[in-house]
């Protein structure tokens, strides 16, 4: 009962998330949304855990091995996308992924 | 002997969720930044204290104890340490809204 | 002994890496390079220990058996795309070595170092993708493979490629977390990830179908399936020579190799008639409007991408071809023989075009289509290999792509599908077009001898002539011994009727070339009769080539492309249910 | 149970009300704070569903680490905020944007909802199969013996994250240190917080990997404590960023994986299987394999953090 | 008998923690909308109090003392969180910034 709470909220969050990623501008705000988006999957996750518990076991473990792997592999990405907009940011004082790469590549002539 | 604990943790800690209400009302009342961020350090690292107090005497031995007091005065000394530096932003005036 | 080649495919590239990472320096490359003999000599052997068991190899990792446990598993599908995999890795680690040297005077550099580590990065990663028996290791291995690519897009710093790598990453990110929340509904409503367990499992359940939707479009975006394709051109076209080939023959096969397993494997029953069809239908249009966009592009490079997406499109044309009507479900058959040569074929050429690029970007210093005349003269072996591997791509006798084509027509016809017999024959002449156009450019004759850059090492030039004539002659492998046709399917690819059969789409886009291609196409291959007529039917046809160029500038927007994302999801979801 | 479920409830809203809050909001800045504090309330959330290792990944990671790297990211990139607003796709797309995600979201929902009972589950076998590592931990178990793969994979994914953020340094800064921000002029408060939370914080890192063991916790908790300490080190300005060109350092980096490999090829060669333990020794052996991974996870997140190198190499 | 008076407690326990967390909550709505960028690093100050607050709680209902460790890393890490939030907005990464302005 309670657990089918936090899938709705983890189905819902992840609506969101994809709201954010589609409609934010800044990529910073993308990769955030990107979060709320995971988040909500790993409550997904979470509430298939919850309703297996068996054996004295508060959840079956092994969807929550996989989340907390999921979670590792979720933070690398961020932090190379950040790395990523950081250094595009400094190379080319903006930073934004819609820029035709034609232009770019004329505004990268120019200056 | 057990109701006297039970009577005494639940003091403390409505008394400790007392103070996150005033707390709270101090954030939604006061003026500026510097008052809020006082009105909610002071309410709440006593409310947290309280709660901690309360749950004491129920903890699971001593480590439990300790633990329990490894908490407070990590929130302590975090809470303290970063309300400065938060109070020091707040006069620098890192206010764009 | 067979069983435990699965573990050390994956195993010897990790260590491989592992071990550059800490020697470093110079060691770099030389530990890299020393693996991949043994690399290509584990796929080999996986090779050959499947043809000697029934049924598939299998290891369970630590003894655990599934469903708590993960196994591996290499069927004859798993075997040839390892040994694809490390017969391209092998040619472009020989390659590389030339564009990946670290200079005089310093102990380190950051592009080989980074190059060399993520190359073999992707090597174990694709090895997990083609042996992975559970859909979560599936996934750790997507990320692998992810993480291991997006820094190669850019190597060299500029901020377009920052841009491109920023816009990749991001892409690939938004694939895998609807992959992930598949795996997540798929846990719930059957308590396995386990590829073969949960096949016996699956029914059409609605979370199973809101699964395979999710799962499948973010497997499309992570492929660069039309419409999905924003990031790809962009990342390809400004990777270093052989970073692009390594992308574009296998990154992209380790998501398509995934949603393959998906369907064929864990839920063929899932998907009904129309499902297939859209499927399809999509690699269609990516045929059709990326094969166009490559004969619109100024630079050599983003032609190869364009090149590259149009063919990831035909990969799936092999879904509804392969899907029994009769018994509801796709069959691995002819149909599915095809599309997985299509894709082995399309690596080995499509390595060696880039890499071949690369080599005429060296030469040239630049790499505008319009300027490559005389390109042919100075260096000959590239423009020889440029060709064959073009040749390879078209698909002439007895290349991969020409047997894969063959099977996928035998299918049309024994399914009745005529439809899918007519995009399979256009897409043969639209790649011949571009294929043409740029042999035409780089053929012609110079007015003055062109300018030579640097000299070449002859290992460079050899592995991609290695890797062309390897596309070209994949028709002569008796293919039957690992895929369930009848060892007659693809007898005797030369034949009088065959080679004349595939002049006749080569001769169609000849035509398409001239219609469409950019620029002025050397007079010499202008038919010499009605120059004008030409030119007339030129200026009709270039106006829908323009409205498809700017379809595809709208289509290449974050907005339009994660919106195109989630059509496709409900699109796909509604046709699975529909189908039931 | 119903002031339980109330909680609950309340927990789930205010994950959707932060979690949409950090979509909508305007100042990037303040959308970074409420995803901390969304992190924070997703914590909760786990705490509710009964996953104390998922919590505590989720507050170590969720909003600690991934809040910090955000937070860092959306100072240095305030100049960038003007400039992108115009960039916001029209309305018509927004509401598509809206309609669709909207329709995933209830799908998901839906699928949810319809989710079999009773539930499968894995629970049974795992605890079935506990005896064979001697470790009271089901998700640890999990993690280190029936599905080790995915975790050393995962551990490469983070070697290769490394690889991938230190291929952006220029090719001049190749070899040096990152220097991550650091508080050189905000005076001795930080300093004085590092110097008081990290002896506190190493302890308690340790401690959460030690218990791993037979309770919640685990190298990846206990690495992630240890890597926010060093950061507080490094950005109080009390220690610099080591070079990546150090051999130690580097040897650091994939000790985890590597000696995860080493393990499982000695499996493979002394005829179990790859990645099995030797019975006898099952404990002994994952407590080292735990113990060295939570100090390479610990160095790989700090790094992750830090940003590739760009201080000239110290001669 | 005991086990009446122990039940009891856990739904104290368990009123207490959401009277928290809808002062939390309540404060969270306060400060997330600043104006100041000051207060909405108390969000940070808000959850290393009151939500460890109701961490302990919770722990003390459902009597699992594994959370009171998930309450010691939280207070650790948003403390952590509240010092990168000053050194990133007010720390060295100038030059930076003025590499932007110039540009």
């Amino acid at each position: 009962m309670s657990a089918t709470v936090f899938g709705l909220c983890g189905a819902v969050a992840a609506g969101l998330g994809l709201y954010g990623v589609i409609t934010e501008a800044q990529p910073l705000r993308k990769i955030l949304a990107f979060n709320v988006f995971g988040a909500g999957v790993f409550l997904i996750f979470g509430v298939v855990a919850r309703r297996g518990a068996a054996a004295g076991f508060s959840g079956d473990p092994v969807p929550h091995a996989l989340v907390i792997t999921g979670m590792v592999v979720a933070f690398a990405a961020t932090a190379m996308a950040v790395a990523l907009l950081l250094r595009l940011f400094n190379a080319s004082g903006t930073a934004t992924l819609d820029a035709d790469t034609t232009s770019a590549e004329r505004d990268s002539t120019d200056t | 002997m057990s109701l006297v604990r039970d009577i005494f943790t639940v003091v403390m800690v409505a008394a400790g969720a007392f103070f996150f209400l005033a707390g709270t009302v101090g954030l939604l009342r006061f003026p500026d930044p510097l008052t809020r961020l006082h009105a909610l350090t002071k309410a709440d690292n006593l409310g947290v204290g309280l709660i901690v107090l309360g749950l004491l005497p129920r903890a699971d031995g001593p480590i439990g104890a300790l633990k329990l007091i490894a908490v407070w005065m990590f929130v302590q000394a975090a809470g303290a340490t970063v309300s400065q530096l938060i109070a020091r932003a707040a006069r620098r005036g890192m206010s764009q809204p | 002994m067979g069983p435990s080649l699965l573990v050390l495919s994956i195993a010897v590239p990790i260590v491989g890496l592992l071990l550059a990472f800490v020697v470093g320096g110079r060691q770099v490359e030389r530990i890299v390079l020393a693996t991949m003999p043994i690399g290509l000599a584990i796929a080999v052997g996986v090779a050959v220990a499947t043809r000697q068991v029934d049924g598939p190899l299998v290891y369970l990792l630590g003894g655990w058996e599934p469903p708590l446990g993960v196994a591996l598993r290499a069927d004859g599908l798993s075997a040839v795309m390892m040994v694809t995999t490390a017969v391209v890795m092998c040619a472009i680690g020989v390659f590389a070595r030339a564009d990946f040297v670290v200079p005089e005077g310093v102990a380190e550099a950051r592009a080989p170092f980074a190059f060399w580590i993520l190359l073999l990065a992707i090597w174990a990663a694709l090895n997990t993708v083609f042996l992975g028996g559970d859909l979560f290791t599936l996934y750790v291995a997507l990320e692998l493979l992810t993480f291991a690519a997006v820094p190669l897009v850019s190597l060299d710093g500029r901020a377009e490629t920052l841009q491109a790598a920023l816009r990749y990453l991001l892409f690939a990110l938004l694939g895998s977390v609807l992959y992930l929340v598949g795996t997540a509904l798929l846990y719930g409503a059957s308590g396995t990830l386990d590829i073969v367990l949960l096949s016996r499992l699956v029914g059409p359940q609605p979370g199973t179908i809101v699964a395979a939707a999710l799962m499948t479009v973010g497997l499309l975006a992570k492929t660069a399936l039309f419409p999905l394709h924003l990031w790809l051109p962009s990342a390809h076209a400004g990777a270093p020579a052989p970073a692009s080939a390594v992308l574009s023959a296998l990154v992209v096969k380790g998501s398509f190799f995934i949603a393959v397993r998906l369907w064929f494997d864990v839920m063929p029953a899932l998907p009904g008639p129309s499902f297939v069809q859209l499927l399809a239908a999509l690699g269609a249009a990516a045929v059709l409007f990326c094969s166009v966009m490559a004969l619109r592009q100024e630079r050599l490079k983003l032609m190869i991408a364009y090149s590259t997406l149009a063919q990831i499109g035909y990969l799936f044309l092999m879904f509804p071809l392969a899907y029994d009507a009769g018994a509801t479900h796709l069959a691995r058959g002819e149909a599915f023989t095809g599309g997985i040569l299509q894709a082995m074929s399309h690596a080995t050429a499509k390595a060696a075009m880039f890499m071949a690029a690369g080599l005429i970007y060296q030469a040239l210093g630049h790499d505008r289509i319009a300027g490559l005349a005389g390109v042919g003269r100075a260096r000959p072996v590239t423009l020889l290999a440029l060709a064959l591997s073009g040749l390879a791509l078209i698909g002439v006798p007895p290349s991969g792509a020409y047997a894969a084509k063959r099977l996928l027509l035998e299918a049309a016809s024994d399914t009745t599908q005529w439809w899918w017999t007519v995009a399979i024959q256009a897409g043969g002449a639209l790649t011949s077009s571009y294929v043409l156009l740029l042999l035409a450019h780089a053929a012609g004759a110079a007015p003055e001898p062109a300018k030579l850059r640097a000299r070449v090492p002859w290992t460079r030039e050899a592995a991609v002539l290695a890797l062309a004539l390897v596309s070209l002659l994949l028709g002569f492998v008796p293919w039957s011994a690992y895929f369930p046709i009848s060892p007659q399917a693809l007898s005797n690819p030369l034949t009088f009727e065959t080679l004349s059969s595939a002049l006749w789409p080569i001769l169609a886009g000849g035509g398409i070339a001239i219609l469409l291609g950019r620029g002025t196409i050397p007079s010499a291959f202008m038919p010499g009769v009605g120059v004008a007529s030409v030119d007339r039917m030129r200026r009709a046809a270039l106006m829908p080539a323009g409205w498809i160029m700017r379809i595809d500038d709208a289509l290449r927007q974050w907005p339009t492309a994660v919106v195109a994302v989630l059509v496709l999801a409900t699109l796909f979801g509604i046709a699975i249910a529909a189908g039931r | 149970m119903t002031i339980g479920f109330a909680l609950d409830c309340g927990v789930a809203l205010l994950v959707v009300a932060v979690g949409g809050w950090t979509i909508v909001a305007r100042a990037s800045f303040a959308a970074v704070v409420g995803f901390v504090s969304f992190g924070l309330l997703v914590t909760l959330a786990w705490v509710r569903l009964a996953a104390v290792d998922v919590a505590l990944t989720e507050a170590a990671i969720g909003s600690g680490l991934t809040g910090a790297l955000l937070l860092g990211a959306a100072a240095r990139l305030r100049g960038n905020e003007v400039a992108m607003r115009a960039e916001r796709p029209g309305p018509a797309l927004r509401i598509a944007a809206g309609l669709f995600a909207a329709t995933v979201a209830a799908a998901l929902a839906a699928a949810v909802l319809l989710l079999p009972d009773p539930a499968p589950t894995l629970a049974p076998a795992a605890a079935a199969n506990a005896g064979a590592t001697g470790l009271g931990n089901p998700v640890t178990n999990v993690l280190i013996a029936f599905r080790a793969i995915d975790t050393m994979l995962e551990k490469v994914v983070l070697v290769l994250a490394l690889v991938g953020v230190w291929s952006l340094a220029a090719d001049r800064g190749w070899g040096a240190a990152p220097s991550p921000p650091c508080a050189a002029g905000s005076g001795d408060k930080t300093a004085f917080l590092a110097q008081l939370l990290t002896p506190i914080g190493i302890v308690v890192g340790i401690y959460i990997l030690w218990e791993g063991a037979d309770n919640p916790g685990g190298a990846f908790q206990g690495g992630t404590i240890l890597a926010a300490m060093w950061l507080l080190v490094m950005m109080a300005g009390l220690a610099n960023a080591p070079a990546i060109s150090r051999r130690s350092l580097r040897l650091l980096l994939i000790a985890g994986p590597g000696v995860f490999l080493v393990v499982g090829l000695g499996g493979l060669w002394f005829g179990a299987a790859f990645l099995a333990y030797p019975v006898a020794h099952a404990k002994a052996v994952i407590l080292i394999i735990e113990f060295v991974m939570t100090l390479t996870i610990a160095a790989t997140l700090a790094l992750l953090l830090a940003g590739p190198p760009e201080r000239e190499a110290s001669p | 008998m005991r086990w009446g008076a122990e039940a009891t407690m856990a739904e104290f326990f368990l009123a207490s923690s959401g009277f928290v967390l809808a002062m939390v909550a309540v404060g969270l709505i306060r400060v997330l909308r600043g104006p100041a960028n000051a207060d909405r690093m108390m969000a940070t100050q808000l959850f290393g109090t009151g939500g460890i607050a109701v961490l302990l709680l919770i722990a003390a209902a459902v009597d699992v003392t594994a959370l009171v460790d998930v309450a010691l890393v939280m207070a650790l890490l948003a403390a952590f969180a509240a010092v990168a939030f000053v050194i990133g907005g007010a720390g060295s990464d100038a030059p930076h910034r003025e590499a932007v302005d110039r540009s």
